[in-house]
């Protein structure tokens, strides 16, 4: 089945986002302090559809918040009740603007880990609600390598919706789900007309052409892949993280990083159990209470860390679990790459 | 997470009348942990003591919580009640109920009743935090410093080596006595004071538990209650006490003459002497300020005269070191210069003396043989006015306080001066006459009937001299009218003031002093023996004027405190003291700095199990922690915390209503 | 859900957010043992009466006081926070309440910077002589915060997801 | 997720003192009939919360053929078991979510001879096998228990002990670690007991094997000394969990999430694993 | 301002004389001047070390970590760097004898904009106050004279409800990474009051409140002792205007303990370690 597409100018682009602002639950990047942040947004003048990638947060809290409460309970003498929460704000119908590809794929990739055995029903109502706009990049940042990695950039249907800036340039509204197409026939493109696959082929050929050229990152995955996932021993890892602050900011920030940790507090007789993210990096993260701590050392987190997102992931779910957005490199106060660390570890390897 | 009891008090009306006391039971009911609740009239009688100790065995209960009055009322009663019933008496939390809510919001039962709840809700949070705390033993010296051999220190001294108590006693100048032994008589029964003192400086001269260390000074005190370790610098006799008999031959040999202090300097002494007669040790020191052979190496007939060859003009001053438990100061008084009081001729005329240089003329053993006579003509004078409170009451010139004592020795003065010189008449200028103690008024009356003596009040404006007279000008308040009076001599009662070396006894023993120099007691009232610093005791004028009775009493009373403090071979102590987690201290150090007590020191410990390399730690030393939580509000890494006042119980106060 | 957040999370300060009909202030005493404890206990014995607004911890200096429990005390149950110990000189453990002293004015200071009014963390100097003056300071702490009004985003709602 | 993390509610039934530090909650559901609903099989965990206090990991240490109750056996170690220890007793509510992980081979091991190697704690898990074992007798040959803790005063169940001693088909052998006055049966360190008292068959049997992990350590190479097979070597694995639904990462070795691949596994899944545990 | 050449002469000089196991500089990222911090423990790779102005980094953070602990350190610092340092000496963190501190006397360095970072503008103390080996030129900068800072003032001049406002949505973006905490060098404690495994006390979660919760603790812990190097800026992922809270409470202590900037002086504690009878008592009733 095919889906519609639609071309329009940079003003119908933005009149098609007002639209949607104007009929839908819309999400868009926010700047605040420097930093674009999804939130919730009514109009196009408080947003940025085409925020700097570098300076974007990931769309994983819209599915994922940093902190959720998992229930309310109520501890009297008389028993203890526990209730869930009142209704799941993210699981309304919405639309997500402004999405990168490697964020729209982080989604996908975290489908894997929250659809495996036990079913994680907020997380599916959520992606469900959510129609999902993403712009391809026209330019690739200094620490992007997503064309690097196991997935099809130029292919990708993460998205519901693709927006391209063509070369030509006119801008390309292309639904890439069912849930996208519905919402491209309604009046949102009343001011972009229909245009054919034949048509925007070669646009959007030329588009990514010129965009994966920009790419100043490039590494072998294949070949990267499989030597990590022989060298666990390897004492490279010490050296790379040795500059490593544990500041756990690339974890907070990661599109992917999905650990989390359970806690509760209570005021007066009430209390709410919350579930907010944690990282890996944290010296605590598998302290058991008798004291036992299985990765107490550094280097051995970081290499939880790399393995997983390279090796790990991937055996037990068959996609990579990094999607080269490059938002941990820029995050980090000692700007640790993570595309440095995995080539200089897998090349170290392989001269033993 | 515990099992809590709560037990809320009628207190007869006055929780009841003002809150709901039933409610605030049906409320705590409510709290989870809360495994018991009840009401009782008076948790404190004993039936109300009894349900909390039934109550804990039956539920199991792991905490206490009391509403009734504050916990500085009863706490220590309900706590014996847990240990009563096998529990650790730490795991009480009193919730303020009457001070903080009954009494003080008795308009408004219903707000009353809820701060009630909130303050419940409140004790059983942080009582669920509580942990069992363990009364903390340190070992104790079994010894006493006493510092100051005046009748105070003396009486400490006896009192507490009565007990068995091993006790050393240090002592300023080359003879204990103290200024009473300066004495003549003393009131109100005018005794002898050299004959109720000498027998109790032989008695501690003879004490087999007592160590005299004469003619040296208290120079460091290190450590803590029932640990002090004393320093103490011995000064330089250059008599050897051990072979010395105390002959004299040395001190009536010497041909140095020096101002006797003992006599207010109206005689004069040797460079070699013994302060008095009846000294005790009754042995001679050197005067090395004035002392020629040790000065400039000229004379040394003491050393010829001596048989026992005890003179050793190379003798050094000597460090003692001894570990004690406690300390009894008793370092005296001062009599206050009255030089201010330019307007009476102080310093100008001789014929005006203060009063211990009366005393002095007055004693047998004085240096006028027992009868007073004018300095500058050696008359026995007439006319003799006694101006009081010179120094005392006066914020102007003097200090604000009165010094006590000098009503009554002024009426003994009168007295003295009536027997020795029959035919001479007393003036006493003075503001009240203040007499209260057992005899003292009597005494007043009855000296004012025997001698006949003029008491004029009103203060001195000026004296001024007319021939070999002195003017003394003053005003008669009761008939409104300046006075005017010839006297032949003139006695100021002067005041007391606080040693004037105390402030720096109080920095080197790390107690506070007040304004005028006197040693700062823990409480005015009801601790008036003890300083702030545990095992550091005060005795006699060195807290503040007193007369001998009131010196005597302290100094037994200290006495007590040791012997209470000694009583068992370990030193029981509050729990409430902070504790070290070494596994999160970083090594900071910042609460060594902040602590008031010094009782943070620091500590190696391995960096992980069974490691050898050591890393610093801070460690609490229980015996001096006071548990004042300086030290827990600053350390960042939580490593700190106090028992009984843990960030965990405070915490769950706050979150709790 | 921002927009949700944002309906309970409203301002620390809003003085345009009416209180609540009934609304009273819960104001959090922390008050040293040996001096201003004793003095309210005194301020009960003598009966003078007081708003009922004040729940009072015992601790045993002011120098005990992390100025942490003041934060914590806004950020859950309190509305205002009063913070009293020995008078200067008077401190039973010495020096704590000059410590102490320091790190009030910097709490408080900073709090007022990220937007609480000063008199949401209020001290007063207290001795055990002095129960009147007990009644005077809580009168005047519970009447600052009653004009201020509730203190909105630092509450129970803080129970919120973000 | 959310609501995956959301526990049951049940009731202390029972509190069975074990040791001076080990406590045994019998708990029932609040709720009637819930208990029919919850299906574990040995070796499957539960998420145990204490509300306020927070959420702890334990084996269930009793059989489902047991029917109405379950059992977990409770050992004193950090801030929340000492919270349990000090405040839980019969008649208060905690929260229960599971039962999760996988369960002990019970097709493979059918018509075995089987061998239980436990000490202290970690008699838990294998006594919810033990259980299960005995109520399906049949399915089973020889049937050998060791059991050994530090003193006697510190073993478990103490009374099952004592009926499955009395049981003439079970073969039950208790060690100590240090001889004790009152104490007529072993004294010495599991593996040394294993190969000088038990001198099990090798043919045929599997071994199921839990305690503290110095423990398992020489336990397992003892009975690979005495030539047992790896994949006849099963044991469980402790690890740091959080939500037990293989989400929250806490638990990964590798690309194995024990609380979903385990905590069940054998000594030849274990080879398998990256040495991080 | 360029010293590579010097310091890589400085740490070659340093392992041939066997005085350190290792060298914390900076070394270029490899593809364009920004710079990551390197610890060099093998001579062969000391001409990786460089210094520019591009070298922003604190790197008295390293002393914390297990890489250095107890080992011999070759160091370099800039002006801010070494007040850090003086704590952490002040706080027995570290030993004097086991560190060898190359001391820059800063020009100021830039941001990734080319910038001129605002703190090295308003920089009081450039050129490092402890160090074995000074390079550049001192400043001769007076260090005892305080300025307020223009942010903090331009705050605390607006109605108290906009700061509010301007605070919330600070609180509201923190994300709880504590990456401000980890990136300073100061905060070395083993367990830190806003980790969330201290959650049962601190908050774990992360919602407003407990972002301001932690934020104020954290800062309050940082009074007097915060040298304004802006580590925990440059890592925070939110951007968060971080010095705000660092500088209200340095202003604060200036202006009314007459203490001196913060680990400027040798064995200086910090404001709240000490006390003066003169400190103000006029805010307490």
């Amino acid at each position: 089945m095919s889906f519609s597409t639609f071309v329009t100018d940079k003003a119908g682009l933005q009149k098609f986002y007002e639209a949607i602002m104007a009929s839908q639950e819309t999400y868009a990047p926010v700047e605040k302090f420097g930093k674009f942040d999804f939130k919730r947004v009514s109009a196009l003048a408080e947003c940025d559809p085409e925020s700097p990638i570098a300076k974007t947060m990931s769309i994983k809290p819209l599915f994922f918040p940093r902190t959720a409460k998992v229930m309310k309970f109520v501890a009297t003498s008389a028993g203890t009740d526990v209730s869930e929460v009142d209704e799941d704000p993210l699981a309304v119908k919405r639309v997500i603007l402004g999405v990168k590809h490697c964020d729209a794929r982080s989604l996908q990739v975290l489908d894997k880990v929250y659809n495996w055995d036990y079913i994680d029903t907020d997380y599916q109502n959520r992606r469900q609600n959510t129609v999902i706009i993403s712009t391809r990049c026209d330019k690739a940042d200094t620490h992007c390598f997503c064309t690097s990695l196991d997935y099809d950039v130029e292919n990708l249907d993460a998205m519901d919706i693709l927006v391209v800036h063509g070369t030509d340039g006119k801008e390309y509204i292309k639904a890439r789900t069912e849930k996208g197409n519905e919402l491209l026939s309604s009046d949102v493109t009343r001011h972009a007309s229909p245009v054919t696959e034949e048509i925007t082929a070669p646009v959007l050929k030329s588009q990514y052409a010129s965009f994966a050229a920009s790419f100043r990152l490039k590494m072998n995955y294949k070949e990267v892949n499989e030597k990590l996932s022989k060298i666990f021993d390897t004492p490279e890892f010490e050296n790379v993280s040795g500059n490593c602050v544990s500041c756990n900011t690339c974890a907070f920030v990661c599109p992917t990083c999905h650990c989390f940790k359970i806690s509760d507090e209570k005021i007066k007789d009430t209390g709410v159990r919350y579930k907010s993210y944690d990282s890996c990096n944290n010296g605590y993260f598998t302290l058991m209470a008798g004291g036992h701590n299985p990765r107490p050392a550094k280097y051995r987190r970081w290499r939880q860390r790399a393995m997983h997102k390279f090796v790990y992931y991937k055996e037990r779910f068959g996609e990579n679990l990094c999607v080269g957005c490059g938002k941990c490199t820029i995050s980090c106060p000692v700007n640790i790459s993570i595309f440095e660390v995995v080539n200089q570890v897998s090349a170290a390897a392989m001269q033993e | 997470m515990a099992r809590v009891g709560v037990f809320v008090c009628f207190c007869g009306a006055n929780i009841a009348d003002y809150v709901d006391v039933p409610q605030v039971v049906e409320e705590v009911k409510r709290i989870k942990e809360v495994k018991f609740a009840t009401e009782y009239k008076y948790m404190c009688s004993d039936p109300g003591q009894g349900m909390i100790r039934d109550a804990i065995v039956q539920n199991k209960l792991t905490s206490i919580v009391v509403a009734a009055c504050s916990p500085r009322m009863h706490e220590k009663t309900f706590r014996k009640a847990l240990s009563d019933a096998g529990m650790n008496p730490y795991l009480l939390e009193v919730a303020n109920i009457r001070e903080h809510s009954s009494w003080v919001h008795q308009k408004d039962k219903k707000a009353a009743t809820e701060k009630a709840m909130d303050l419940c809700r409140m004790a059983v949070a942080k009582s669920i935090a509580n942990e069992q705390l363990h009364e903390i033993s340190v070992p104790v010296t079994k010894r006493a410093l006493v510092i100051g051999g005046g009748i105070a220190g003396i009486q400490a001294a006896l009192d507490i080596a009565d007990a068995r108590i091993p006790v050393v006693l240090v002592e300023r100048s080359p003879s204990i006595g103290g200024k009473m032994a300066q004495l003549d008589e003393t009131f109100p029964t005018l005794d002898c004071a050299q004959c109720i003192l000498t027998p109790k400086m032989v008695d501690v001269a003879s004490h087999p538990y007592i160590e005299l260390i004469p003619y040296s000074e208290v120079i460091e005190l290190q450590g803590f209650v029932g640990n002090y370790k004393v320093r103490i610098k011995k000064k330089a006799s250059y008599v050897n006490f051990k072979t010395c008999t105390g002959c004299g031959a040395c001190w009536q040999k010497c041909p140095v003459k020096v101002p006797n202090e003992y006599n207010m300097g109206i005689d004069k002494r040797k460079a070699i002497y013994t302060p008095f007669p009846q000294a005790v040790p009754n042995k001679p020191v050197i005067d090395a300020e004035h002392c020629t052979m040790l000065t400039k190496g000229k004379c040394g007939i003491c050393a010829k005269v001596c048989d026992k060859g005890s003179i050793d003009y190379t003798m050094q001053d000597e460090i003692i070191e001894r570990e004690i438990g406690a300390v009894v100061v008793a370092t005296g008084y001062d009599m206050w210069d009255p030089k201010p009081y330019e307007e009476y001729g102080v310093g100008r005329f001789k014929d005006i003396i203060t009063s211990l240089e009366f005393e002095r003329m007055v004693s047998a053993n004085g240096p006028t043989n027992g009868v007073p006579i004018r300095p500058s003509d050696g008359k026995v004078p007439k006319n003799v006015v006694f101006i009081k409170c010179v120094g005392s009451r006066d914020e102007a010139k003097g200090i604000e306080y009165c010094s006590k004592i000098c009503c009554m020795y002024t009426t003994k003065h009168t007295i003295l001066l009536h027997h020795k010189v029959h035919d001479s008449h007393a003036y006493v200028f003075y503001m009240d006459i203040r007499a209260a103690g057992k005899g003292y008024e009597e005494f007043v009356k009855k000296a004012q009937v025997d001698t006949g003596t003029t008491y004029l009040r009103g203060r001195v404006s000026k004296i001024y001299k007319k021939g070999d007279k002195l003017m003394v000008r003053g005003e008669d308040a009761q008939l409104g009218q300046v006075v005017e009076v010839e006297a032949d001599m003139v006695v100021l009662a002067t005041a007391v003031s606080a040693p004037k070396d105390n402030p720096d006894l109080a920095r080197l023993l790390g107690i506070s002093y007040d304004k005028y120099g006197y040693l700062s007691e823990a409480h005015p009232k009801l601790r008036p023996v003890e300083t702030a610093k545990a095992g550091i005791f005060l005795a006699g004028c060195t807290q503040a004027p007193k007369d001998i009775p009131e010196t005597v009493s302290q100094a037994s009373a200290c006495a007590a405190k040791v012997c209470g403090l000694f009583a068992g071979d370990t030193m029981k102590k509050d729990p409430m003291v902070s504790t070290i987690n070494n596994e999160y201290c970083s090594g900071c150090q910042n609460c060594v700095k902040v602590c008031p007590y010094g009782a943070i020191v620091t500590d190696d410990v391995p960096i992980g199990h069974g490691s050898k390399e050591l890393r610093t730690v801070a460690k609490i030393n229980e015996g001096v922690c006071q548990g004042c939580g300086s030290c827990v509000a600053i350390c960042r890494s939580m490593a700190i915390n106090l028992a009984g006042f843990t960030d965990p119980q405070i915490i769950n106060e706050i979150v709790s209503i | 859900m921002e927009a949700e957040v944002k309906d309970q999370l409203v301002s620390i300060e809003k003085p345009e957010l009416i209180a609540p009909p009934n609304w009273e202030p819960v104001i959090m005493g922390i008050l040293c043992n040996w001096c201003s404890y004793a003095g309210s206990d005194l301020t009960g014995t003598s009966r003078i009466q007081y708003p009922p607004n004040i729940r009072i911890i015992r601790v045993p200096c002011s120098s005990r006081v992390d100025p942490w429990f003041l934060i914590k005390s806004l950020q859950t149950t309190a509305d205002g926070v009063l913070v009293s110990g020995c008078h200067p000189g008077d401190c039973h453990y010495i020096s704590g309440n000059y410590f102490a002293r320091r790190r009030f004015l910097v709490t408080k200071k900073l709090l007022n910077f990220v937007g609480f009014h000063e008199n949401r963390i209020q001290f007063s100097w207290v001795s055990a002589a002095e129960g009147p003056k007990f009644a005077k300071v809580v009168n005047k702490v519970t009447e600052d915060i009653k004009k201020l009004g509730p203190l909105h985003l630092y509450k129970k709602e803080n129970f919120e997801k973000k | 997720m959310e609501k995956l993390l959301i526990p049951m509610i049940c009731k202390v039934d029972k509190v069975i003192q074990e040791t001076p530090d080990i406590r045994t909650y019998r708990l029932k559901f609040r709720e009637e009939g819930m208990m029919d609903t919850f299906t574990y099989l040995p070796g499957q965990f539960v998420e145990f919360s204490l509300l306020g206090s927070g959420e702890c990991t334990f084996c269930i240490a009793s059989s489902a053929t047991r029917k109405g109750y379950f059992d977990c056996s409770i050992k004193k170690a950090g801030v929340v078991t000492a919270d349990i220890h000090s405040s839980l007793e019969e008649g208060d509510e905690v929260g229960i979510r599971g039962p999760f992980g996988n369960w002990f081979p019970l097709e493979d091991i059918k018509g075995k001879n089987l061998l239980f190697v436990g000490g202290g704690i970690g008699l838990a898990p294998l006594r919810s096998l033990i259980q299960y074992c005995i109520d399906n007798r049949g399915d089973y040959k020889d049937f050998t228990i060791l059991y050994g803790a530090r003193t006697s005063s510190d073993m478990c169940y103490k009374d099952e002990i004592k009926e499955w001693q009395d049981n003439p088909s079970l073969k039950v052998v208790l060690t100590i670690d240090r001889p004790e006055d009152t104490w007529t049966s072993n004294v010495g360190v599991v593996p040394k007991i294993l190969e000088e008292v038990v001198k099990p068959v090798i043919e045929n049997t599997k071994v199921i094997t839990c305690g503290p992990p110095i423990m398992i350590k020489y336990t397992i190479q003892s009975l690979l000394k005495l030539g047992f097979a790896d994949k006849d070597i099963i044991t469980t694995l402790e690890m740091k969990m959080q939500c037990g639904l293989g989400k929250c990462g806490r638990c990964n070795i590798g690309s194995t999430y024990v609380c979903k691949d385990g905590p069940v596994f054998t000594n030849e899944q274990l080879k398998s694993l990256p040495d991080e545990f | 301002m360029n010293y590579t050449k010097q310091i890589q002469d400085i740490a070659s000089q340093l392992f041939a004389e066997g005085k350190i196991d290792v060298f914390v500089g900076y070394r270029l990222n490899g593809f364009d001047d920004n710079q990551v911090p390197v610890l060099i423990k093998d001579p062969q790779d000391v001409h990786k070390l460089v210094f520019t102005d591009k070298s922003v980094f604190n790197l008295v953070n390293y002393l914390k970590t297990d890489h250095t602990r107890r080992k011999r350190v070759g160091l370099v610092v800039k002006g801010c760097d070494s007040r850090s340092l003086n704590l952490m000496l002040t706080e027995n963190q570290v030993k004097r004898e086991n560190i060898y501190v190359v001391g820059i006397c800063c020009e100021g360095v830039t941001d990734d904009a080319g910038q001129k970072m605002q703190n090295c503008v308003d920089c009081m103390v450039p050129d490092a106050v402890v160090s074995d080996e000074l390079l550049g030129t001192a400043s001769g900068a007076d260090t005892l004279t305080y300025k307020m800072n223009a942010d903090v003032a331009a705050l605390s001049n607006i109605p108290l409800t906009e700061r509010a406002a301007y605070f919330e949505e600070v609180f509201e973006n923190c994300i709880r990474c504590n990456a401000c905490r980890h990136s300073c060098p100061l905060c070395y404690c083993a367990k830190c009051c806003i980790d969330q495994e201290t959650a049962t006390l601190y908050n774990g979660a992360n919602t407003t409140s407990a972002a301001f919760h932690a934020l104020m603790t954290w800062s309050l812990h940082l009074a007097g002792r915060c040298v304004d190097c802006r580590n925990c800026e440059k890592a925070c992922p939110s951007h968060l205007p971080l010095h705000l809270l660092h500088k209200q409470n340095e202003s604060v202590i200036f202006e009314n303990f007459q203490e001196h900037l913060a680990g400027v002086i040798p064995e200086d504690r910090g404001a709240f370690y000490k006390y003066s009878l003169k400190d103000p008592d006029d805010f307490i009733m």
